[in-house]
């Protein structure tokens, strides 16, 4: 299943809330606000350092640009619309609105 | 066989209108052969809180409908546990029973779902 | 493959239309097929053809658009009288529809995904 | 006392709407004045006059009512634009207008309440 | 100056953010599904015992009616909205949206 | 003496409308004789972040507008320092010099104003 997060880390339980649920392997897909998570240096590296160890973990590429995040966490992979696509093809969707 | 739905309510009842509307959905395509289940996870589970009255807020109550679902077929319910829990919430605060589930039951309940429509 | 598509925001206010229409075309791109886009709760109002943006994205083009190519793009009509959308403010090849529509894009789709907030 | 209104989100989606009505009606019948109400982005929504919910509370007639009583509605108009939202649209009473006129209401108000979400 | 609280507590932080910048004496309004946050048991529970160590905390009656919070933490105040009037007349307000 | 008004920025841009159109309410009551400060905390400390690029989201980017306010007459800029902090940024990944403020500091800058407009 491909969890889907779009809120900010720091204001919103979002995050943690769908990274408690998803299974070892599940990949969390990060878009709209949920790309703030990636962000090197937050107080939200922890969470995703850890939700690496169990999950592939993805930031939409148009999103991350916009908001002129400019250091990701290693290990957080970048996907353009099409990989999201891609993402979508290969599992179910949980949008954890 | 009918394509399985899984019904995710996240959201808490009268501040915005998600939980009305996750509802109505039910109602709504619970009559076209789909096989629907609810699970309530996080705030999502305020939506089953016993003796709620927006009357003031000029609002239709909501709790006492889920049980209502039933007649749309709609017969699992799934509640995370600890969601209700960390909520001070015991299964006796609940309008219904609902089967209660661990973080890795609502993602095998998830999982059982193609589909997951998200309220 | 076929997708289904749900949208729970209106325009402008939040990203999820904005999203939704650039997941739509991505998927188009790759070959997908859309089993239609269903505009619920304040949705709706992306499918208003009324909507005249100065200097900006236009959110109810986009979707008039997607529906001229054929995608099934349908607007929740209960919604829209609780919030005083008439089908005379319906962008070019949107319709209005009940439930009904969504029940029929779920069973009919492969995947659904759902944008909101 | 004079008191400012402003609402950022539209009708039945999210309940700022509804508690800013609830805290006018208290702060009216406790003799306080409102110095305007401005309806800004989404929040515009809540002045369209063709909103018709079967059997529920009808936010845009609370007010349209409001502003049958004197109080200043304006709904913004750039907003207005942005959303499909035409003058045709207006519930009785309500105007559309910029935003000096949300200045005018901040300056006049010895306490101002912004709704939202 | 009135603090005003409108998500609920365990999901969302503002209620956290609001008390982090809000002075001692200001008081807080918790009201929409802020109410959840003077739930008794709830995992909230020990941030409200400590905001109310500092600020006299208020609920809205018919938010917290509607959504059948019948346990709330003791030293919570009930307003109705007659109340938040008075609370508006001797305060400005800080809406923490 | 011209009403203080503080638009208190907590949001992050591109997410939702509300800091692009707490902008354009700077701006648009900037005019009409008000003193107006803009403070930004927690999320909204990220509608100053340098480098801000929305083109393929067909949007207009904001980071760079804030600087331009001054042009309204607008000159008070506060950042709450612990949300810059807890974001992993430092001033110099702002589009502009901004007043660090902490939270006592904050509280001070909102009670100076008695119109606090929330974006």
């Amino acid at each position: 299943m491909l969890y889907m997060v779009n809120k900010s880390p720091l204001m919103y339980g979002s995050l943690k809330s769908a990274l408690r649920i998803a299974q070892a392997g599940d990949p969390i897909l990060l878009y709209e606000d949920g790309v703030y998570a990636a962000a090197q240096g937050a107080a939200s590296e922890g969470l995703i350092r850890e939700a690496l160890q169990r999950h592939p973990v993805y930031v939409l590429q148009a999103d991350v640009e916009a908001r002129g995040l400019s250091r990701l966490v290693e290990g957080v992979q970048t996907v353009d619309y099409a990989g999201f696509v891609e993402l979508v093809e290969q599992h179910h969707v949980v949008p954890w609105l | 066989m009918a394509q399985k739905v899984a019904v995710l309510m996240r959201k808490a009842p009268y501040g915005s209108v998600y939980t009305a509307e996750g509802l109505r959905s039910i109602m709504g395509i619970g009559v076209f052969e789909l096989d629907i289940s609810v699970i309530f996870v996080d705030d999502g589970v305020y939506a089953l809180v016993k003796g709620q009255n927006p009357a003031a807020l000029d609002m239709k109550p909501l709790g006492d409908s889920f049980p209502m679902l039933s007649e749309f077929g709609v017969t699992r319910f799934y509640v995370h546990e600890p969601s209700l829990r960390e909520r001070g919430l015991t299964p006796a605060d609940l309008v219904m029973e609902a089967e209660l589930l661990d973080d890795e039951g609502v993602a095998r309940a998830l999982k059982e779902s193609g589909v997951i429509l998200p309220f | 493959m076929k997708i289904g598509v749900l949208i729970l925001e209106g325009p402008y206010q939040h990203e999820a239309a904005d999203t939704a229409y650039h997941f739509i075309k991505a998927a188009l791109a790759r070959g997908h097929q859309i089993s239609g886009v269903f505009l619920y709760t304040d949705g709706v109002n992306n499918a208003n053809g009324y909507i005249k943006p100065p200097g900006e994205r236009n959110i109810a083009q986009r979707f008039s658009e997607l529906a001229g190519q054929g995608i099934d793009v349908i607007a929740c009509t209960a919604c829209a009288r609780f919030r005083g959308f008439r089908p005379d403010m319906l962008a070019e090849n949107v319709k209005l529809g009940g439930l009904g529509a969504l029940a029929e894009y779920i069973r009919e789709a492969d995947r659904f995904v759902t944008f909101g907030d």
